[in-house]
């Protein structure tokens, strides 16, 4: 299944770009999803106890289960106001 | 509860904001908070922030805060405006407004209201040298 | 500490006041209140509110809570205003605005304030049928 | 010594008037002029658990020492807001 990926704020300058996609196996996690990522862009690796991880709108834990066509959003903690 | 969000790169006009209240007569309180860029961020001077918005799940995230906080407190009417994108140091980038019978209950529920915002809603600043 | 006070049987003019506000580069929160007068009264529908103010003592207290204010936060500015004589329901009869380098110290500011005006205060409430 | 008693809010009503005056003899207290008024002033006795006192515009305790000419004003629990 295909999942495309959304970096926000200073993730974006991290990983080089703002999207990229990842095609994984049915089942996969948002956990299996980031060790995909952390190897593909490693400066996001020192981030990755204060990744926060969305998908479309909602937040997410690692251990939820994608599904094909999930917009998955990784971004830094956020400072409203 | 009376609900207005407006997420925009346009400066906050607060008289108009103000103006624009509505009260109904149990209601003996309106908190409202204005916040402001700073002329400095970590101890080094800046001109502006930039701020940037994942604006879909913004708006998501803030919603679910005031059905939350609907549950919470008596409140009749919340209003919260976010500028987006470069704010000067001087201009506001926040404005909230919370109205309750009380002032108590306005009170935390105002502040309550921004706590979570800086917790859960998707919104991210850079300073501007 | 700019502070400024008025107290008035003049009807609050929000927008004005809120239009008037200055605040340095340092300053990143204002924090207003809004009272209203509202409907009832101990459970009894009233139609307005008159307030009896003791002037001279009124000031005074005001202005020792203000040098209170400003001994325990980082406050820029205070500005307060209470209206004074008949104040129909639905009107404003308090409104106070502390500007402060941060939310917090603003938000328990303004909050004190309030709180000590009405335990020191010389203003009575007189509810009118 | 002569002291000037100011009333607000219902105590004007509990009074019957505004204002009033005493004579008191020299190093009276507010103890003293309070029981003078109560004695005059017979409705106020129910308030005097919850009666506030300033001498000119500063609360004062019970054993506050008056001076020929004091203003003293007494007053319920203040509710402003």
């Amino acid at each position: 299944m295909t999942i495309r990926i959304q970096f926000w704020s200073y993730f974006k300058e991290l990983a080089g770009c703002a999207q990229a996609s990842e095609e994984l196996p049915a089942g996969a996690t948002i956990g299996d999803l980031l060790q995909r990522l952390h190897a593909r862009f490693p400066k996001l690796v020192t981030m990755q106890n204060s990744t926060l991880i969305a998908v479309g709108v909602e937040y997410q834990n690692r251990d939820h289960v994608l599904k094909d066509g999930d917009e998955v959003s990784l971004f830094p903690p956020v400072q409203g106001g | 509860m009376h609900r207005s969000l407006t997420i925009s790169p346009d400066p906050i006009d607060e008289s108009a904001l103000v103006a624009a209240r509505r009260m109904t007569s149990g209601m003996g309180a309106a908190v409202y908070f204005s916040g402001v860029v700073r002329g400095s961020e970590d101890a080094q001077p800046i001109s502006a922030i930039e701020y940037e918005c994942f604006r879909p799940m913004a708006e998501h995230q803030f919603h679910q805060l005031f059905d939350e906080l609907e549950r919470r407190w008596p409140v009749e009417s919340v209003r919260l405006v976010h500028r987006i994108g470069v704010v000067q140091v001087n201009e506001q980038s926040l404005w909230v407004e919370v109205v309750a019978p009380h002032r108590g209950e306005a009170f935390v529920a105002c502040q309550w209201l921004i706590d979570e915002m800086k917790r859960v809603v998707p919104i991210w600043k850079k300073p501007q040298p």
